[in-house]
């Protein structure tokens, strides 16, 4: 402990729990999808990928799924500069430096529950509007849950990485002394939207690139939030795979492992991409 | 470093490739073993002090407390087994059972499992069930093995590799406040839905895929139709006209069929609230149930799709790997038992109907049995037996359950 | 005028924050609430006196959940934070990294599907080991990424400080290394904590429902519709971590005066 | 000879940082190392100081070669560009941590650090912690800290830079002071012109990785490379 360990072991510990459970899972869904590995698979066949790739539920997940990394991610990006950029003080301290950590607090399954519970056709908003006279029956109330525009996964992904970005964007707001150069463009004669827009924003985005990638690469494997408040389709990659591997048809299980090796490019793809992003930097 | 690194790396490829290859052996097949040239008292003398673990579904609040307060601390007190319940149902209980199988595991997690029709299947096209073992157990006494019923899990002998554990028939769920007249054809179905918009949905589960089944059935003109093994030709004949017309009308279905929920449960629970007008079930007593916890409305009626009722029964099987077979055997022995059975029966635990043929019961196990709280709201059991239909092959769930999803729900 | 507006803002935020706690408490104190009610009609300790009553499934689950996630948050803080100096410190730093990103980004569920196997294989499904092992795979790469950006030139010059001042490798880490460290160690606590605490998709999938902790149980409350319990559950689940972020925060606020 | 260097190596890759040091240096003599940053200079002061291995070469510090020998036991200390005082200490734990750790009695400790503290003008601020002192406070409480170990060679680098003019030529005076009071040996790296002939005994110039030393201050005023010509026009044609 005191001395750096020894150079092996330290190696050894390292890949022991990166490379190899990366090489042997990644290795052993490959193996499944192209059935070389199952009770119920005959040999190597390309029969699983070619089912894969000729219906287009595949491409469906990949593009839904990057839809709603994609949406919550802009609204929640959107709030927190918004916040931060008009009170880039507030979260330094006092009691909304606290507040601001409670959906830390919050494992997704339980944000889902809870926003089941709230935006649900029989939930407290609908009870709310309800006794305020807005709606009739439960059937008034709008979709906002297992709904076609997606707003209950939308607004539990918000939630949940709401405080990530505001806290992140406070401390680069000072980290890039925001308020020199702030200033500096009052100086020369910027207007207040000019500046926001032109010098706040641009410097804020462009520090936390990386950081939204790997968000990104986060948020298409959520799993439990897309779960509960999801519709039957189209379903997110995790769910998709989920469901192939432990639903009705046991020959749909290698097709399933196909998803799962696909999703696992998708992730090293977009790594390499933060990667180059970030050519210094490497905390998320 | 490099070298290595190579090194390590090419490790990692051969301890796949050692793996693979030890998948390919052959499964053990050795089911007979000299468990089953034990007497009974040798088999509960062996189980005694140990854990038995059983997989099982826990959807059903009332049935869960009934095995955390009956079930578990009974055999605990009587035959010194530890009964630890998992949670787990239908493919994900093959989905174990296969993965161990391929990890060429001789010991698994699992010592029983509560399965039926299409797990039953699937678990036998693997060779993963242990068996047969019914013989063995002492209550099976009680047990007509004979009755189609129970010889036949979904069209699929049974052979003695499950026992069976309770009766179910398939039933709808109504508010007779709510619906004057209860539709019962597919005909009268389209015209309810039109006529109240959004009050209707399929639950993508065992339910749901058997309603699914019984309007099958009633497009082929009957259960005759469809009696005996899978058919292809059939299905393709009678599949594509149930889809044109759940995809004609599913505008009409809860959120406009854009969704359906995962569950019955769900389903239960939004006909309780009102969202929902018609909900599920597989016991005949569930409506009493229903009313009894408050979620469902006294004026819910239970009512049978024109088709008919499909029966089916479930069971208790033990995986082929279960490292406590004898545990397993003894506890599954006492949920046959008649004592175990009446408790389960009970509209306030379980509910549902029992295995036993009621006429090789002792007096006094009848006597028990007609002293249970009548069904009050649901129908009587004879009135569903009228209507009683045979479940399908296996196979019609597996298909109707892929394609409902390929037909219906990816259908735009 | 303009105040006003800000100050809304503010409140609404203050809302979204606070909000989802204070109603998941309201319902786990709840009973009866049917549609179109507001409020619950009763209100009620029973729930709570249930479930935290002489060995309820869930006060076994909060003891489980709470011993992982010790556990695991313990030894991925401390293998991260010798792990990450190698790295840090290594030629191929920017490889090894991007190696570490990968187990740390990818989805824990589709990650303990495809490992499944050889958990069985080896004897860790539905057994605490496995749990334990399978959520350091998650969790130790979230630590050595997080201890990176600890081990910079300045903390080499530190150590390097020591040495040329006569001081020993030990001495180093001990009145220097650690204290320096001190407040990383605690925040990658925390958060390893939690995502042991947190996690659902792996720990279902590994423990085999053998293990139940506490998101397993309310994923099960879930299932059975039965939301009171489920609610009781979650606030089980968020208390801790409200808790140790009071802590944390108080302590991330010392160190910085 | 007190300090021998000789032929001294490093490549970092495929970049050649030092060829062939060589020098030394008499015993209570500062010797200034002039170069342009980047030049290598650092890397040679590590290398000397053991946190930086040499690809081949010699130091003899007092007829030992000191190569061989880890950090701790060469009893050189090196200072570093920032005074890297221990966040987590005051200034009477900063300066006292060498003694600390060799165990020295208490009672020790506290007077001899009592007297390093007035001998660096620093009484009182004993309790301070570092981010309550100034830049030029700091450094001397590093100074401190290093002295106080009686080192046979102090290592210097740049450790004026990031200070402003006045305190900076303050601190140089302070330097020369103790550099006598103590009778120092020292290497001082700087890539200011002035302070390299402020404060060396003797002077060399340092340049992509090639060390020059000038036997004394006015040949190294004469040569072309190191600027002192340029500096002198400047000023004369003012």
């Amino acid at each position: 402990m005191f001395k750096p360990l020894n150079k092996t072991l330290n190696f050894s510990i390292l890949m022991l729990f990166t490379l190899l459970p990366l090489l042997a899972g990644l290795g052993y869904a490959i193996a499944y999808s192209f059935g070389l590995v199952g009770v119920l698979n005959k040999g190597f066949t390309l029969e699983n990928w070619k089912i894969l790739f000729s219906t287009s539920e595949v491409y469906i997940s990949v593009l839904y799924t990057s839809w709603l990394a994609f949406a919550s991610l802009s609204i929640c990006i959107f709030i927190s500069l918004a916040v931060v950029l008009a009170f880039p003080k507030k979260f330094k301290s006092g009691i909304f430096s606290y507040l601001v950590y409670m959906p830390l607090a919050f494992p997704s399954i339980v944000a889902a529950f809870f926003f089941f519970q709230f935006l649900s056709n029989a939930g407290i908003l609908a009870r709310l509007c309800h006794q305020l006279g807005i709606i009739n029956q439960i059937s008034d109330f709008p979709n906002l849950v297992n709904d076609s525009y997606h707003i209950g996964i939308i607004s539990t992904q918000t939630f949940l990485s709401l405080p990530f970005f505001i806290l992140l964007y406070a401390s680069l707001y000072q980290a890039e002394k925001l308020e020199d150069y702030q200033k500096l463009a009052y100086a020369l004669g910027a207007s207040k939207k000019q500046t926001i827009f032109k010098i706040s924003i641009p410097i804020l985005l462009k520090r936390s690139l990386p950081s939204i990638i790997i968000y990104f690469i986060f948020k298409l494997g959520s799993y439990e939030v897309p779960l509960l408040l999801g519709k039957s389709s189209p379903e997110t990659i995790s769910v998709l795979a989920v469901r192939k591997l432990q639903k009705f048809n046991l020959l749909d299980i290698p097709q399933g492992y196909a998803i799962a090796v696909i999703y696992a490019f998708l992730v090293l793809l977009l790594l390499f991409i933060a990667f180059k992003k970030s050519k210094h930097q490497y905390e998320v | 470093m490099i070298n290595r690194k190579k090194n390590i790396i090419l490790l990692t490829f051969l301890f796949i490739g050692s793996i693979i290859n030890a998948c390919k052996q052959n499964q053990s097949n050795t089911q007979q073993d000299s468990l089953m040239t034990q007497s009974w008292e040798e088999i509960e003398q062996k189980a005694k002090g140990t854990t038995v673990v059983f997989m099982k579904y826990l959807g059903d609040k009332k049935a869960n407390k009934h095995i955390d307060e009956y079930v578990v601390p009974t055999v605990l007190k009587r035959y010194g087994i530890t009964l630890k319940i998992i949670p787990g149902q239908g493919n994900e209980i093959v989905n174990s059972i296969m993965t161990e199988q391929e990890a060429g595991l001789a010991e698994g997690q699992t010592d029983m499992v509560w399965i039926n029709g299409e797990t039953f299947y699937q678990l036998q096209q693997i060779k993963g069930l242990y068996g047969p073992f019914t013989d063995k157990l002492p209550n099976s006494k009680y047990i007509n093995y004979e009755d189609p019923i129970i010889k036949y899990d979904f069209q699929q002998a049974i052979n003695g590799y499950e026992a069976p554990w309770g009766k179910a028939s398939f039933i709808g769920i109504t508010d007779a406040a709510r619906v004057k007249n209860i539709p019962q054809s597919m005909q009268d179905f389209e015209a309810y839905w039109k006529a109240h918009p959004g009050k209707f949905t399929i639950p993508l589960d065992f339910s749901g895929y058997t309603l699914l089944k019984s309007w099958l059935v009633e497009i082929a003109g009957g259960i005759k139709e469809l009696d005996g093994d899978f058919s292809q030709e059939k299905y393709d004949k009678y599949a594509p006209q149930l889809w044109d017309f759940i995809n004609k009308n599913k505008k009409y279905f809860w959120k406009n069929g854009t969704t359906f929920p995962a569950s019955n449960v769900t389903v239960s629970q939004m006909f309780g609230s009102g969202e929902l007008n018609f909900a599920f079930s597989f016991g005949i007593t569930a409506i009493d149930k229903g009313i009894k916890e408050g979620l469902f409305p006294a004026t819910s009626k239970a009512f049978v799709f024109k088709a008919g009722s499909i029966h089916n029964t479930s069971y208790l099987g033990i995986p082929y790997n279960a490292p406590n077979k004898e545990g397993a055997l003894v506890v599954i022995n006492f949920l046959l038992s008649p004592e175990a059975q009446i408790k389960k029966s009970d509209i306030n635990n379980s509910g549902g109907m029992p295995v036993f043929d009621y006429q090789k019961l002792e007096k006094q196990w009848q006597d028990q049995y007609q002293a249970l709280p009548k069904i009050k709201y649901g129908m009587s059991e004879e009135a569903i037996q009228e209507k009683a239909i045979k479940e399908t092959h296996s196979q019609y769930m597996i298909n109707v359950a892929a394609d409902f999803r390929t037909q219906v729900i990816e259908k735009p | 005028m303009k105040y006003s507006i800000k100050y809304f803002i503010l409140l609404m935020l203050a809302l979204v924050f606070t909000l989802p706690i204070a109603i998941l408490f309201l319902l786990s104190f709840s009973q009866k609430w049917v549609f179109p009610k507001l409020l619950p009609e009763k209100l009620t300790l029973e729930n709570w006196t249930v479930i935290l009553g002489d060995g309820h499934v869930i006060s076994n689950s909060f003891v489980i959940s709470l011993s992982i996630a010790l556990f695991v948050a313990g030894s991925a803080t401390i293998l991260g934070f010798v792990l990450s100096r190698y790295i840090a410190y290594h030629p191929k730093r920017r490889l090894l990294t991007f190696l570490t990103y990968f187990p740390f980004a990818l989805s824990p569920v589709i990650f303990a599907i495809c490992l499944k196997y050889y958990f069985i294989k080896l004897g860790l499904i539905g057994n605490l080991y496995g749990i334990v092992l399978a959520q350091l795979i998650i969790a130790l790469p979230y630590s050595i990424i997080f201890f990176l950006s600890f081990w910079n030139q300045k903390v080499l010059d530190y150590q390097n400080l020591v040495y040329t001042l006569g001081g020993k490798q030990k001495q180093a880490f001990l009145y220097i290394t650690l204290p320096l460290a001190k407040s990383f160690l605690v925040i990658c606590f925390f958060q390893c904590f939690l995502i042991s605490w947190f996690e659902y998709g792996l720990t279902s999938i590994i423990g085999y429902g053998k293990i139940s902790t506490l998101t397993i149980h309310v994923f099960q409350f879930i299932n059975e519709a039965n939301i009171f319990y489920a609610a009781l559950s979650c606030c089980l689940l968020i208390l801790p971590p409200v808790i140790l972020l009071w802590f944390n925060k108080r302590f991330i606020i010392q160190q910085k005066g | 000879m007190f300090l021998e260097v000789k032929n001294i190596s490093k490549k970092f890759k495929s970049q050649q940082v030092l060829k062939e040091i060589c020098f030394d240096v008499d015993a209570h003599q500062t010797l200034s190392v002039l170069g342009k940053s980047g030049c290598g200079k650092s890397t040679l002061l590590k290398i000397i100081a053991g946190i930086e291995t040499a690809d081949g070469g010699m130091v003899n510090l007092q007829g030992q070669n000191v190569l061989a020998l880890p950090a701790q036991e060469r009893k050189i200390v090196y200072l570093f560009q920032e005074a890297l005082l221990f966040p987590n200490m005051n200034v009477f734990e900063n300066i006292a941590f060498g003694l600390k750790i060799r165990n020295t009695e208490k009672h020790i400790i506290k007077t001899k650090v009592k007297d390093m503290l007035s001998q660096l003008e620093l009484d009182g601020f004993d309790k301070k912690m570092p981010h309550e002192l100034s830049g030029g406070q700091k450094q001397r409480v590093a100074f401190g800290r290093a002295l106080i170990l009686n080192p046979p060679l102090i290592l210097l680098d740049e450790p004026f830079s990031s200070l402003d003019v006045e305190t900076r030529s303050n601190m140089q005076q302070l330097y020369k002071k103790i550099a006598k009071e103590y009778q120092i040996t020292a290497l001082f790296v700087t890539h200011d012109l002035k302070e390299a002939l402020l404060m060396g005994d003797k002077i060399c110039y340092m340049e992509n990785g090639v060390l020059e030393v000038y036997k004394d201050k006015q040949s190294f005023i004469r040569s072309e490379k190191t600027g002192v010509q340029n500096e002198i026009n400047f000023w004369n044609n003012l």
